[in-house]
């Protein structure tokens, strides 16, 4: 007899949702790997090796800001610290290679990475054990960054640290970690960080196959994280979220431990960016303490903002557009970048407060509409 | 033994009076001497500087030019010359033996006498000793000071020489300090020996504390080089009390240090403390609001050259106009759009962060610029031998609670403070009662802007002028604000101070970097437990 | 389906343009692989207009091999990862002949591999650390032989130095350095008591603590020293607080490794005056190319206050080895330059000879100039003759085995002696 | 009487063919009170908000509470349900239950809802998730990962929406309602969590005379079953629908009782009513 029809299905939101998206991933991935693979070089078709490498690392800067956006765009969590996460996975994936060195490196030594053998160490230190077998250094990208999510969020989300508080101690988290890798007592390489990696898995880094397998797997895990985040984020799981997100206090009244869910979606969140920052590391072949700055993670957000957020695609178009127009602009105009850079975010946050993905928006709803006119200008006094 | 060195002393004075006597001659000799410094290489100089001692005072404003690095040769005709820099970049010459004054030269056209670190102790030892007659008592205690150092038997035998002339108290404490350290240890006569450690009792001077230790260090064996039990017993006393002072000052030392450092972060807080705190603006570009400031002073410094000592005071308000202009002009075209939006604010300011560094970089390059320290700003306030403070630092510490104070009245006894309050407290009440809200609201960011302009110039005394000046600071102003309590001034000055304490006291048990990061994570960790900072604004309100 | 069309318009163009490889130019192109942005910009800057100079200048000359040169500069922006992007952006995309750039460590080991994997080439122009030597690599800095340990010579035998302050940024520069010299003055009898070691962080601001440390560390009677490898910015607020506390260079001098002429006209030096810094070049040395070159310089830069510094020089030196290189060589293919590049000697800007070496380290004269009130840095010191770079330091135990040679029959840059094996190498 | 029945019906229907699995936490009212507020002072720096406040509400009762701006209705309220830490004193659910230390969520989940004072719902959600949200199911994390709306549950959504008058609108976002719309959304989200007591501030402020009439029904057929707190300031609504009015002043019980009893109070007619009119 209901009259009512239930609107939330989430298998329904994936069908509807993701396919072009996955289309113009795959679409994109695969023509490229193609074309750099079997087209001769010669053939104005050809895809060079470095668009790869570059196509490769956009695609983890976009599961970056596909992370942030989980946690942003849709919780209200604005995280100036992913990049923390981001560099604590990296480091474990550059951990691995580094163990898979061996005793290729400039020393010989057959236990110790290069900077240890000239810093003077005699042994590993305790918690490089083991992170010459992948599956241990997988386990490790997913525990450290989720961990340090975990106690992180539980503390601040427990005491109700929100809005700029918390902004500002993610910050805190991020630029204390940077320092705390600076120092070369710690065993992380200091400043240098860890470079000169060879193979992974016993495949050789530097061939165009491995690149090219690594593009991929780049763009299936973005894929499978954009899948997931949308399951997630139609779930009633999601519609919870976003109730925090707009009333934290009508949630908790109807009963939900908003911290926890705000507590497990960060944890979600920050697993994702390990997962970037592992599968960066590999493609860009280093990894050091700058990964951790601030401004970094700063970037990231505005990554999103640009494309526009609590909209998962727009994360992910934001963070393939900026790295393009940086990677045009600084070989274009490498002394006035900056003026470009700064002034597009600037005009995006006046003019698009929905980001790009906000012009194109579903048009259809008046409702959408609406919500829209009203979000742009809607004062968001929690966090004041 | 003692008599014999009188009698040597005897001489020399003798000789001395004698030299005195006959300057002209003096002027004569040393004029043949000064020539041989043209054409000589470093190493043979001190050989040729030391004969200048013989010169006595007539040879002190060659030696002190030399010292100085103002001594030249004149190439036309190998005239040893004094020059000092003149406005259009001519030195103004004159005879370094006659002090007659001669026609100004280019740089060009002479040739500087080279001088290094060994020639320069050597110089000041000559020095010292000439001057350890002259008439200014200070001259004589800073000439005593030098060769404290130095207990030579020649420079023993002039201080007993001066000692008999001398007649200034504290020029002669300080050589009755040196002959007793003198006795202390070349001495075998326990009561002479007791009675210099007498003499030797409070003096904070280093080498006090530096021969007690020697004294009572025991060689490999463990045996004690000295060998008299009562003096070293007197020693061990003497020395242990030296030590108590010494820590006593080591943690007024640090307690300055943590202030000053507090001071710092209060500068460079305050004036987010206004746009963040009071506006609620995420102010990313509050840094480079800062290095405007800085370059401001630089500006200043070039558009009045002749009065370089005044500057920085011109720089002041010159930094406020500048800053506080440029942070109305932020607010009016950006973040007068982003109204209720304090994330975004946070990416717009970003954006103009951006602009501004690269604008910066674009009109004064990349490079750091100088800005040049006023006298009165350099050098330190000794109050004893261990303990002094930096003048920088001290005023800038008192200029950081003078802006603090003023900032405070103007908010409490204005017009715009009343309306400022108004509008952060209640914005639509404000404007139902005629305040003009947007006029508020570009004064306030104007007056924050303004501010940190202001922490700028100070800064500016302390470390680089360059485009990442403002990047440096701008994480530390946040976390200042935050754990103060946001909206809070009160707390800013409170929070300030104490992470400057905290980490001034942490540094010397952790070093530099840990500190950073302890404190980094004790802020982590105090924000839990106080969501909303130290001074948390209270009540319905701040729901 | 606006959404659609807009996405696959974005990665049609973003293919298209990015696949779009360079042209055969016929132009010789040189890639300038410095940041001009970011926190290194500081530095970094002046090398990218010394190249640009040095380019104009040879194309004065018509160029090489009948060619123009062309130089390629792009913005790295101080972002590490963003190095190894931007070398292989110049060698695949740009197909540049050769490179000049970076400048931090991290930097260098960023485009180590890329370099390597891509055969290309890469002049380094900064003193370093040594323990590295790559075939693709030409070092015109000074390795830590040829700057810290005549520095720390002098201060031993001229000044009688006694007790050692060793203070550095925490990095590897520093770190290595320190660990070279810590060794060293341990075989020179110097008590570890009398060794002290600080590490700060980058842009460290707040002296006062660390300087009061050493004045007390200083004030034993005992003449003390400090060895500072402080990096970059935080030189500034370690020297102003060093003059308004007071320590004189008479009392305590400081010899600086990192701190030259540019990073001086920054500051007020009169209360630096007889501090010291080690470099294999000041620009107050006399000599005709010096001369004409700080002229050059002033010209094309069209600023008459604008100083040269030691990385100029090492630029310049590379700048003009390479160009011999290629003229022998008679191409500008990476192989045939890389041999032709051994034993090519240029004149330096100190009225000597730089040498290469087989180790693509160069023989360079040491310097230790005391700091002038008008910011210029005047030779105090020198080396009778030109010191060989040493990749591998001696004094370190990792290392002492290991030597570099790029000519047959050993053709290595790690190579074992004891063990007679090349390891670490990445072809 | 149509809505009264209706809800009563659908109230049953629903607890027959769902909380027979899960029962609500069993509340002891073996003395038929079942809330017990007991000497409760809060103060906000140096302001007293609640001054040893003394309130019994009995299970099944509709008590107003009334009072001047500051009384300290507001904060009473905050205090039930665990949003402010009191000073001092007590507050049980029946006999066993301490509120005290609980936190907002736990205590919702005992079946205490609140309606805010500002309709506070959630204004980027359509009406139908506002809902479904606030349905008494488990709300742990991995349950919602999973949960779907099973048939029973939307019909009784429909029943809510068809008491609350959203039905044509059950698709639309909550923030484009009217103010009244919100209003009754927000009672249609205590109403679907199906509490035992509800405490609702300002219900009718911004309603018209006949959206007011309709929650002044709605409220008077929820007692009995539910027991029920109305904060209001609107006298004619407080007297249609009460029966025992409770006056606060200055944090403290200034007067309990009928509402004629009440407004005879000397004391109430001088600091409250005396100023009316």
């Amino acid at each position: 007899m209901s009259t009512i029809r239930n609107q939330f299905s989430s298998l329904h939101d994936l069908r509807e949702k993701a396919p072009i998206f996955l289309a113009v991933l795959f679409g994109t991935t695969i023509y490229a790997s193609v074309c750099n693979l079997w087209v001769p070089e010669e053939s104005i078709f050809h895809v060079t090796t470095y668009t790869i490498t570059l196509l490769g690392k956009y695609l983890c800067y976009a599961l970056l800001a596909l992370s942030v956006d989980v946690v942003w765009g849709y919780c209200g969590i604005l995280s100036l610290g992913h990049g923390a996460f981001f560099a604590l996975g990296g480091y474990t994936m550059g951990m691995y290679l580094m163990r898979q060195v061996g005793d290729r490196g400039v020393y010989g030594d057959p236990l110790l990475p290069d900077f240890m053998v000239f810093l003077d160490w005699q042994e590993l230190p305790w918690f490089w054990h083991g992170f010459d077998q992948f599956w241990v250094a997988m386990l490790a990208m997913i525990l450290v960054p989720g961990l340090l999510a975990f106690v992180f969020g539980w503390l601040a989300f427990r005491s109700r640290v929100a809005g700029v508080y918390l902004s500002i101690m993610t910050q805190a988290l991020t630029y204390a970690l940077m320092l705390a890798f600076f120092r070369n007592e710690m065993g992380f390489g200091g400043n240098n960080g860890l470079t000169d990696f060879k193979d992974i898995l016993g495949f050789n880094l530097q061939s165009d196959n491995v690149r090219v397998a690594l593009f991929l797997c780049s763009a299936v895990v973005l894929a499978l994280a954009y899948c997931l985040s949308l399951l997630i984020m139609s779930s009633r799981f999601g519609r919870v979220i976003l109730g925090v997100r707009d009333a934290e206090n009508r949630a908790r009244f109807i009963g939900f431990k908003t911290e926890n869910y705000k507590v497990s979606l960060f944890v979600y969140s920050a697993i994702l960016a390990a997962i970037a920052g592992a599968l960066y590391v590999p493609q860009v072949g280093i990894i050091n303490p700058g990964e951790f700055s601030p401004l970094n993670s700063i970037e990231v957000v505005v990554w999103v903002a640009v494309g526009g957020r609590g909209t998962l695609y727009g994360a992910i178009v934001g963070a393939l557009l900026v790295n393009y127009a940086k990677t045009r602009f600084t070989a274009v105009f490498p002394e006035a970048w900056l003026f470009a850079l700064g002034a597009l975010f600037v005009s995006v946050t006046i003019f698009l407060p929905q980001g790009l993905m906000g012009l194109i928006k579903d048009k259809r709803s008046v409702t959408g509409k609406l919500f829209f006119w009203r979000k742009g200008r809607k004062p968001e006094e929690e966090i004041v | 033994m003692i008599s014999l060195v009188k009698h040597i002393l005897g001489i020399t004075l003798l000789i001395f009076s004698f030299a005195i006597s006959a300057a002209d001659e003096v002027e004569l000799d040393l004029r043949q001497i000064s020539q041989q410094l043209v054409g000589a290489k470093l190493k043979a100089l001190p050989v040729i500087i030391k004969q200048f001692e013989a010169g006595g005072e007539v040879a002190l404003p060659m030696l002190d030019a030399m010292l100085k690095g103002r001594l030249f040769i004149r190439k036309s005709d190998k005239l040893i010359v004094v020059g000092e820099r003149q406005e259009n970049g001519d030195y103004a010459l004159m005879d370094a033996l006659s002090a007659e004054s001669l026609t100004a030269l280019p740089k060009k056209q002479l040739k500087k006498v080279k001088v290094n670190n060994r020639l320069r102790m050597q110089l000041r030892d000559i020095i010292a000793r000439v001057t350890l007659f002259s008439a200014d008592p200070d001259i004589r205690e800073s000439a005593v000071r030098n060769m404290l150092n130095k207990t030579s038997k020649d420079n023993i035998a002039m201080l007993e020489q001066a000692k008999n002339v001398e007649t200034d108290s504290s020029v002669m404490e300080l050589i009755d300090l040196a002959l007793a350290i003198n006795v202390l240890t070349t001495s075998d006569i326990q009561a002479e020996r007791l009675s210099a450690l007498e003499i030797m009792d409070g003096s904070l001077e280093p080498i006090v504390f530096n021969t007690l230790s020697t004294l009572l260090a025991q060689d490999d064996a463990g045996n004690n080089l000295e060998a008299d039990k009562v003096i070293r017993e007197k020693a061990l006393k003497l020395k242990n009390s030296i030590q108590q002072e010494i820590d006593f000052y080591e943690l007024m030392e640090k307690l300055f240090f943590g202030l000053s450092l507090g001071s710092v972060l209060l500068l460079a807080a305050t004036g987010l403390a206004i746009t963040f705190g009071v506006m609620g603006v995420l102010n990313m570009a509050h840094g480079e609001l800062i290095m405007i400031g800085a370059y401001t002073a630089y500006v200043v410094q070039l558009l009045m050259p002749n009065t370089l000592e005044y500057s920085i005071l011109v720089a002041i308000p010159a930094a406020f106009l500048v800053a506080g202009a440029v942070g109305v002009l932020i607010q009016r075209g950006v973040i007068r759009f982003l109204h209720g939006r304090p994330l975004e604010t946070l990416l717009a300011t970003f954006g103009i962060s951006l602009i501004l560094q690269q604008a910066v970089r674009s009109i004064f390059s990349p490079l750091n610029r100088q800005v040049v320290s006023p006298s009165w700003l350099s050098g330190s306030w000794e109050l004893n031998p261990i303990f002094s403070l930096t003048y920088n630092r001290l005023y800038i510490l008192f200029f950081a609670l003078l802006v603090f104070f003023i900032l405070q009245l103007v908010l409490k006894r204005t017009s715009l403070g009343l309306n400022v309050r108004a509008v952060s407290q209640n914005r639509g009440m404000a404007k139902a009662i005629g305040v003009r809200t947007e006029w508020v609201d570009a004064m306030t960011f104007g007056l924050g802007s303004g501010i940190a302009g202001i922490a700028g110039v100070a800064l500016s005394q302390l470390t680089n002028v360059g485009p990442n000046l403002g990047q440096a600071y701008i994480i530390d102003s946040f976390m200042v604000v935050v754990f103060g309590g946001v909206g809070n001034l009160w707390g800013t000055l409170v929070g300030a101070f104490s992470l400057g304490m905290l980490n001034k006291f942490l540094e010397p048990v952790t070093g530099a970097v840990l500190a950073n990061i302890v404190i980094l994570v004790s802020i982590i960790l105090f924000i839990q437990k106080r969501p909303r900072g130290l001074f948390p604004q209270k009540g319905r309100a701040a729901e | 389906m606006k959404f659609n069309k807009l996405i696959k318009a974005t990665a049609a163009a973003l293919s298209l343009t990015l696949s779009f490889s360079a042209l055969a130019a016929d132009t010789i192109k040189v890639g300038v692989l410095h940041s001009l942005s970011g926190t290194m910009a500081i530095s970094e800057t002046t090398l990218k207009d010394t190249v640009l100079m040095m380019i104009e200048e040879q194309n004065k000359k018509g160029g090489l091999l009948g060619k123009q040169l062309e130089a390629v500069v792009v913005d790295p922006a101080s972002n590490w990862p963003l190095f190894a992007e931007k070398t292989r952006e110049l060698i695949s995309k740009e197909d540049v002949d050769v490179i000049f750039g970076c400048w931090t460590s991290v930097s260098r080991k960023s485009v180590l591999p890329v370099i390597e994997e891509l055969n290309g080439l890469l002049f380094y122009p900064v003193q370093y650390e040594g323990e590295e030597s790559s075939k693709n690599v030409f070092y015109t800095g000074a390795a830590p032989n040829q700057q810290a340990i005549p520095a720390v010579d002098y201060l031993m035998n001229e000044l009688g130095v006694k007790r050692w302050v060793l203070a550095g940024t925490d990095y590897v520069y520093p770190r290595t350095t320190n660990k070279i010299l810590e060794a060293y003055l341990i075989a020179k009898g110097v008590s570890p008591d009398d060794i002290m070691i600080n590490y700060t962080p980058f842009g460290h601001s707040d002296w006062q603590s660390i300087v009061s440390d050493v004045k007390k560390f200083g004030s034993t009677g005992k003449k003390a020293a400090v060895v500072s490898t402080i990096n970059g910015d935080a030189n500034v607020p370690f020297y102003k607080e060093l003059g308004n506390q007071g320590v004189s260079a008479e009392d305590i001098p400081v010899i600086a490794f990192s701190v030259g002429e540019e990073e001086l006209s920054g500051l007020d030096t009169a209360p630096l005056v007889g501090h010291l810094a080690a470099w294999n070049y000041f620009q107050s040395v006399e000599s005709d190319e010096n001369t004409a070159f700080i002229e050059q310089w002033k010209t094309f830069i069209k600023d008459d206050k604008r100083v040269t510094n030691d990385p100029m020089e090492a630029t310049y030196i590379g700048f003009n080895m390479w160009a011999k290189a290629v003229e022998k060589a008679g191409t500008t293919d990476v192989d045939s330059v890389e041999q032709a590049m051994i034993g090519i000697t240029t004149p330096n800007l100190t009225g000597g000879i730089a040498v290469m070496n087989s180790n693509h380290h160069l023989s360079k004269p040491v310097l230790i100039g005391e700091i002038q009130d008008d910011g210029q840095i005047e030779t105090v010191w020198e080396t009778d003759g030109t010191v060989i770079g040493d990749a591998w330091s001696n004094f370190l135990p990792s290392s002492k085995d290991l030597i570099s040679d790029w000519t047959a029959p050993v053709s290595c840059g790690n190579f074992n002696t004891k063990t007679a094996k090349c390891s670490g190498q990445n072809f | 009487m149509t809505i009264l029945e209706d809800v009563k019906q659908a109230v049953q229907r629903r607890q027959s063919n769902f909380f027979s699995a899960k029962p609500p936490p069993a509340v002891d009212i073996s003395h038929q009170v079942l809330l017990y507020v007991e000497g409760l002072s809060v103060s906000f720096d140096g302001f007293k908000a609640l001054n040893n406040l003394n309130l019994y509400i009995n299970d099944g009762e509709l008590r107003c509470l009334i009072g001047a701006n500051g009384a300290g209705k507001t904060t009473l309220m905050d205090v039930i349900t665990g949003k402010t830490h009191p000073d001092t004193g007590h507050v049980y659910f029946g006999q066993t239950i301490d509120l005290l230390g609980k936190s907002e969520s736990e205590i919702a989940q005992l079946g205490i809802g609140r309606k805010f004072q500002k309709p506070t719902v959630f204004e980027e959600q359509s009406v139908l998730a506002n809902l479904e949200l606030a349905m008494k199911v488990n709300k742990s994390i991995i349950s919602t990962l999973w949960a779907k709306l099973s048939p029973s549950e939307l019909d009784w959504i429909s029943q809510v929406l068809e008491i609350i008058g959203l039905k044509s609108q059950y698709r639309m976002l909550a923030g484009a309602l009217s103010h009244g719309q919100k209003q009754w959304l927000e009672i249609g989200m205590l109403l679907i969590a199906d509490p035992r007591l509800m405490l609702v501030d300002e219900p009718v402020a911004g309603m018209t005379a006949q959206e007011t009439e309709r929650t002044a029904e709605l409220l008077t057929s929820l007692a009995g079953d539910r027991t029920v707190v109305v904060v209001e300031h609107d006298m004619e609504f407080v007297r249609s629908i009460a029966k025992t009015v409770t006056v606060l002043h200055q944090g403290s019980v200034l007067a309990e009782g009928s509402m004629s009893d009440v407004q005879n109070n000397p004391a109430v007619i001088e600091v409250y009513l005396g100023e009316e009119d």
